[in-house]
């Protein structure tokens, strides 16, 4: 009975996100929205890789792997974003692969480090092969209204597609977490040894893990690219933006549950742009100071994130959304 | 040939620098094992120590070290006790994310103090060269350079033959069993980073008659002597210089005969490289790694 | 001189150990016997520090000793030499056993302590100069125990000493430990090998599912039938 | 429970906050002012929205525009992401109807997309990439030089002076290119390249490196081996002076001439000191210049010393200061109305003569809305000021060959 009522609740909660569009007409609050969506994705995204316990600080990569080459089939062969997907997360995956192949043998820091170098090396490469990428000038969009180029005059059909792409990807974290590969991932992450005992072959796990995240960061890459319409490897290759930004959401949130990931980038993405506008204009840099400290007080008073917070009601969302057992 | 010998010789000048900063690092991340984000901020603030002493009190960069290594000193000691400190007993990704909040809020509240100006301090021996042989060197670049190995072998000297160094040493190994032997780990660890921070001030003085400063100048370095740090070896002193010449060596000739947009990719896909077919440093000991995550 | 009173001590969800209770009295050796992941690294690592436990206490010379951090504990007097040695590989043999001076009230004393502890090893001194890591298996157990003596402990507590020993040297290594007795040191041997340690021991205490299932002076432990079923392969 | 609920109001008010602005009054003019004021770019975008400051300060004292007081609503466009929400934000929530900015190209590309798809006119006062006008949007405008504008500027004394002075012809010239591989680095020098291949100088090399980089003995040694008549530099900041240092440390004997950014900055001369004398320099017109040419630059610089306390740190303040005054004199003659169509046409209507703005600029916007009388002037460090050389009729003193 109570799961049912609540079914409803949930299912009032997400028709109000589809009227939102139809109810604000300023663009400005759907940016915030699209933008907050993005930032959900990227964030569960990220997460899938945290399950095993891995932190990554270079998922800007696959992001502007994404982005790159979903813009250069358009811009430069004509060929819709949507085919241009295909391309995105093969490109992607081959990129996963080829960074799976130091990380094999790196944890912990030693693995940060190694996906943060990768990123570097792309970013460097993006602003030299000037021919493909036209450097650091950036490529541009060109305003070609249609569905079939993803340009649009309204705000509302980007704020589908990111909205889209949110539940997608927590949908995707939140199926990988319950799958055996999830299982095993937490079992890598809790103890390698015990894992392997388990017969879990870390490797293989942690590389699903990695290729899963990365094509997913690609694809909302490429949205991501055709809704801000100029691509330049500042931007797109940020480790501020697109790298630190996931990893920070997910620690606010929570690291490594399902919901933690959704929460952080819900308080994060509205809070930073909040800062910026009434902090960053009275005093430049005053918002980055107040992001510090809240970075520095969440992980010393409440490292379990704003999740840990939720405990008492977490148990019961849990219940709501028919989630027995297994908490976090 | 003079050519070649020249590129090698501001690789090395160079790699000295590097090696300076990275010592730091090593001594910080190898000690209490926190991958410290902060590290070029550590730079910076020494940076801006020297430049303000310049300025405001008229002191030579190389006096104001007088002044800027006992504050940084301190300053580290500070860092460990009050903010790094208390999240010691969490997972490694969280102490990562204390220090990232650090240079977050350390470069941000430089560029609210000092703003984004670039600042460089103008010295008489600034731009003075030794000419020999078609080979031009710069002073105030050899004199880093001298610092460098000097410090090095100081420091090497203080691991190897002092008591505290020898406990440092142990607790790079195995901080649980130094803990055994009585070794206040704690205590070692403010220590150990405000050595830390006492390097990278001196890599960050001593660099000031040839540089300047901004408030985001950090960040590149913490990249740079991550990639030191680990090519060296975690806890080798004498890994560090070498990789840090390698590094200033292989940035100077890729930087020439390659591109100089390229330098720093090259020199990370060789890092990727190491950490794939020796992940225990080129040169280095690699013990105790595994805890870390080195298998 | 060490007294452990009912200890509940958890490791996550997992109880290691239950209401666990021994005593050592000084001038002894005593002998915690049992098989693998019975407790016995736990106690230890609940008597050094590094463990809480959630019930019972812990005396040392009629001192409680809880909450004391492992690095403290050592200058009360109390030396351990962890399981697997757990020497610092790239450091000397003399670096090693010096940093086992660490403690206040040793570290005065250590260039004396290190000529008894090259006396009682001779081999150390011979190799006191190469690195830990380089040691065969048998000289660093030496060299642990001679790191453990250094602190001057009035307690020496040695964790599974004979594991990865040939069986000559682990008899060689537990004559030592009597030696080492016979100064005036009581030892805590937790070990898995039990007819050596029986041979040396004074006391027992046979350790199960982290709970003292018998104890009694060695003589009588050796006698009973169970022990002699299971752990003697009588 | 309680904490929960607290923490959900917290989260709902924030968005609240975020979202709803306050209301524009309808008795001041209300224009967005978007510049990066903290991250990378923070220095120079501070340092030209300034100049736009001032301008609004001095016209308010002048009873503002068409009566109303001019209030700016600040932007920070901090990255591109920052840039296109500052832009929504102040068109949603601020109802600005005009923005002006914003210092560096990639932000106004993307703000000034946002706005142009929203038919609110962009202004932009500091910003160079020759695209921005090239888009065919009819609501940006530009009132400072384009790339290609630094680059005539460059070529034209490189023809004109350093030949004669070096006795060559122009075809003889051989110049080396160094540039930091961002945005402004590499579209500047991509303009220099097309335009010296027009007029025959010969390109020996051309360098990029990142303007993070701490060395670049790398760019010295690549620009002595081609051995160049003059090295044209693209620097941003910092760098400017690591490659003046290291050119001296390594023995490079060439002129530079430097390309505004870095090497328009007093911190420049500062750090250098002696060794900053010499070097060339084109950018927006600076301080030490002919002032017959520029009437209320003087004004400006004491008005900014007022506000500011220290004298101008660079000329990008000046450009704005400038820029923006040509907004304010076109919705002064709108009567303060944003239509778009009475603002195209007193914008295509103006025609100001060079010689009668503060930067000394003229005004003729063509079609695309670049105002094509914006030009570019060489200035050369001496003595620890940039004083301008060239063209004659803008210089003080005369150019001299440093090597």
């Amino acid at each position: 009975m109570k799961k049912y009522t609540l079914w409803i609740a949930g299912g009032l909660g997400a028709l109000l996100l589809l009227l939102v569009p139809l109810y604000f007409k300023s663009t400005f609050v759907l940016h915030i929205y699209t933008l907050t969506f993005f930032y959900i994705g990227l964030t569960a995204a990220w997460n899938i890789m945290a399950y095993g316990g891995n932190l990554s600080l270079g998922h800007a990569s696959f992001f502007a792997i994404g982005a790159y080459v979903g813009a250069l089939l358009y811009v430069k062969l004509g060929i819709s974003p949507w085919i241009g997907l295909t391309g995105a997360v093969a490109a992607s995956f081959v990129g996963g692969m080829i960074l799976s192949m130091p990380l094999i043998r790196l944890r912990g820091p030693f693995f940060t480090l190694a996906t943060i170098a990768f990123t570097e090396v792309l970013r460097l490469i993006a602003i030299d092969w000037r021919d493909l990428t036209h450097g650091s000038a950036g490529l541009n969009i060109p305003f070609d209204l249609g569905w079939l180029n993803l340009t649009f005059k309204s705000g509302a059909p980007f704020y589908y597609i990111a909205l889209a792409l949110a539940v997608g990807s927590v949908w995707l974290s939140r199926w990988v977490r319950y799958s055996a590969l999830g299982y095993h991932l937490r079992a890598a992450a809790s103890d390698d040894q015990a894992a392997e005992a388990l017969g879990v072959d870390f490797n293989l796990v942690q590389i699903t893990a990695l290729l899963i995240s990365a094509t997913l960061t690609a694809v909302l890459g490429l949205f991501y690219a055709f809704y801000s319409y100029v691509l330049e490897p500042a931007t797109l290759f940020s480790f501020e933006l697109f790298s630190l930004q996931p990893a920070l959401n997910a620690i606010i949130g929570g690291m490594g549950t399902v919901w933690g990931p959704v929460i952080g980038a819900v308080f994060m993405t509205p809070l930073g742009e909040f800062l910026r506008f009434y902090l960053g204009t009275i005093q430049q840099g005053l918002n980055y100071v107040v992001y510090g400290i809240i970075l520095i007080m969440t992980v010393r008073f409440f490292p379990g994130g704003i999740l840990s917070l939720l405990t008492p009601l977490g148990v019961r969302f849990k219940r709501w959304i028919g989630d027995t057992g297994d908490n976090q | 040939m003079d050519f070649y010998i020249q590129v090698l010789i501001s690789g090395l000048l160079l790699g000295g620098i590097y090696a300076l900063i990275s010592i730091g690092l090593n001594l910080i991340f190898g000690v209490v094992r926190i991958l410290n984000f902060a590290h070029g901020e550590l730079v910076m603030l020494a940076m801006y120590g020297t430049f303000w002493l310049y300025k405001l009190y008229d002191l030579d960069p190389y006096l104001s070290l007088v002044v800027v290594l006992p504050a940084m000193f301190l300053f580290g000691v500070v860092l460990q006790r009050f903010i790094l400190q208390p999240v010691l007993t969490t997972s490694g990704v969280m102490k990562m994310f204390t220090t990232v909040g650090i240079s977050i809020l350390m470069q941000n509240l430089a560029l609210i103090l000092w703003k984004g100006d670039f600042r460089a301090v103008q010295t008489f021996y600034s731009m003075s060269t030794i000419k020999f042989s078609g080979l031009i060197i710069s002073i105030p670049r050899l004199v880093a350079f001298g610092a460098a190995l000097l410090s090095i072998i100081l420091l090497y000297l203080f691991l190897k033959y002092t008591y505290v160094g020898k406990a440092l040493r142990a607790i790079v190994e195995d901080h649980a069993t130094a803990r055994l032997m009585g070794i206040t780990v704690e205590r070692h660890y403010l220590l150990a980073f405000g050595l830390g921070a006492l390097f990278s001030a001196l890599g960050g003085t001593l660099m000031m008659p040839f540089s300047s400063v901004y408030p985001t100048i950090g960040g590149p370095f913490t990249a740079l002597a991550f990639v030191i740090v680990v090519l060296g070896g975690l806890g080798s002193m004498g890994g560090t210089f070498l990789a840090g010449l390698f590094i200033g060596v292989i940035e100077a000739f890729a930087g020439t005969f390659v591109s100089p947009g390229l330098k720093e990719a090259i020199y990370f896909v060789i890092f990727l490289l190491v950490l794939m077919v020796r992940p225990q440093g080129l040169f280095g000991m690699g013990r105790g790694t595994e805890e870390i995550g080195l298998k | 001189m060490l007294n452990l009173k009912g200890i509940d001590c958890f490791y996550g969800d997992f109880q290691v150990l239950r209401d666990l209770s021994l005593k050592v009295e000084a001038g002894q050796i005593v002998a915690l016997l049992g098989p693998n992941a019975a407790g016995k690294s736990s106690t230890l690592a609940a008597i050094s520090g590094a463990l809480p436990y959630t019930k019972g206490e812990i005396n040392f010379c009629e001192k409680p000793i809880k909450g004391i951090k492992p690095e403290k504990v050592v200058d009360l007097g109390i030396a351990l030499v962890p399981e697997g040695r757990k020497l610092f590989q790239t450091l000397t043999v003399r670096e090693n056993l010096e940093l086992g001076a660490y403690s206040r009230h040793a570290r005065e004393k250590r260039g004396k302590t290190l000529q008894q502890v090259y006396e009682l090893f001779p081999v150390l001194k011979d190799r006191s100069s190469q690195t830990a890591g380089s040691l065969s298996g048998g000289e660093q157990q030496m060299c642990a125990i001679g790191r453990g003596l250094m602190a001057q402990p009035r307690l020496l507590m040695i964790d599974e000493m004979s594991l990865g020993l040939s069986p000559i040297l682990a008899k060689q290594m537990f004559t030592m430990v009597q030696e080492i007795a016979a100064i005036g040191i009581t030892i805590f041997l937790v070990e898995q090998q039990v007819h050596h340690t029986m041979r040396v021991a004074d006391y027992t205490y046979i350790i199960e599912k982290g709970h003292i299932t018998m104890s009694g002076p060695t003589k009588e432990i050796a006698a009973n039938e169970h022990v002699k079923k299971t752990y003697l392969g009588m | 429970m309680k904490k929960l609920a607290m923490l959900a109001a917290a989260c709902i008010c924030l968005m609240q906050i975020s979202v709803t602005g306050v209301f524009a009054e309808e008795k001041t003019i209300q224009i967005g002012a978007l510049y990066p004021i903290s991250g990378n770019l923070a220095l120079m975008g501070e340092e030209s929205w300034r100049g736009a400051e001032i301008a609004r300060i001095l016209r308010n004292r002048q009873g503002g525009v068409a009566g109303k007081q001019i209030v700016f609503r600040q932007g920070d466009a901090s990255t591109n992401s920052a840039a296109r929400s500052e832009t929504e934000r102040m068109i949603e929530q601020d109802k600005v109807k005009a923005i002006l900015g914003t210092y560096a190209s990639s932000r106004c590309m993307v703000a000034s997309e946002v706005a142009a798809r929203k038919d609110i006119f962009y202004f932009e006062l500091g910003a160079i990439a020759n695209a921005i006008t090239q888009r065919g949007y009819k609501t940006v405008w530009r009132t400072c030089p384009t790339s290609l504008d630094f680059c005539r500027g460059q070529v034209n004394f490189i023809i004109n002076w350093l030949a004669p002075t070096l006795g060559k012809k122009a075809n003889e010239i051989k110049v080396g290119i160094a540039h930091e591989d961002g945005e402004y680095g590499t579209s500047v020098a991509n303009s220099f390249a097309t335009l010296a291949k027009k007029t025959g100088l010969q390109i020996v090399s051309v360098e990029a490196y990142s303007n993070t980089s701490n060395d670049l003995s790398s760019v010295i040694f690549r620009l002595r081996k081609a051995a160049p008549d003059i090295v044209v530099a693209v620097s941003s900041s910092q760098d400017a002076i690591l490659l003046s240092r290291q050119a001296n440390e390594l023995g490079l004997n060439i002129p530079i001439m430097g390309t505004g950014g870095g090497h328009s900055f007093q911190s420049f001369a500062d750090g250098l000191g002696p060794q900053a004398n010499g070097v060339l320099n084109v950018d927006f017109t600076q301080y030490h210049v002919n002032t017959k040419y520029t009437p209320g630059l003087e004004e400006f610089v004491k008005l900014y010393q007022e506000t500011f306390k220290h004298f101008p740190r660079a000329g990008s303040s000046l450009a704005n200061f400038m820029g923006a005054n040509v907004i304010f004199n076109i919705l002064e003659k709108t009567g303060g109305s944003f239509d778009p169509e009475k603002i195209r046409k007193v914008a295509m209507a103006m025609d100001i003569q060079p010689g009668h703005t503060a930067t000394g600029w003229g005004v003729k916007f063509d079609k695309e809305g670049q105002n094509v009388r914006a030009e570019c002037l060489v200035t050369q460090w001496r003595d620890g000021k940039l004083v301008t050389v060239w063209p004659k009729k803008f210089a003080v003193m005369e150019p001299i060959l440093v090597k």
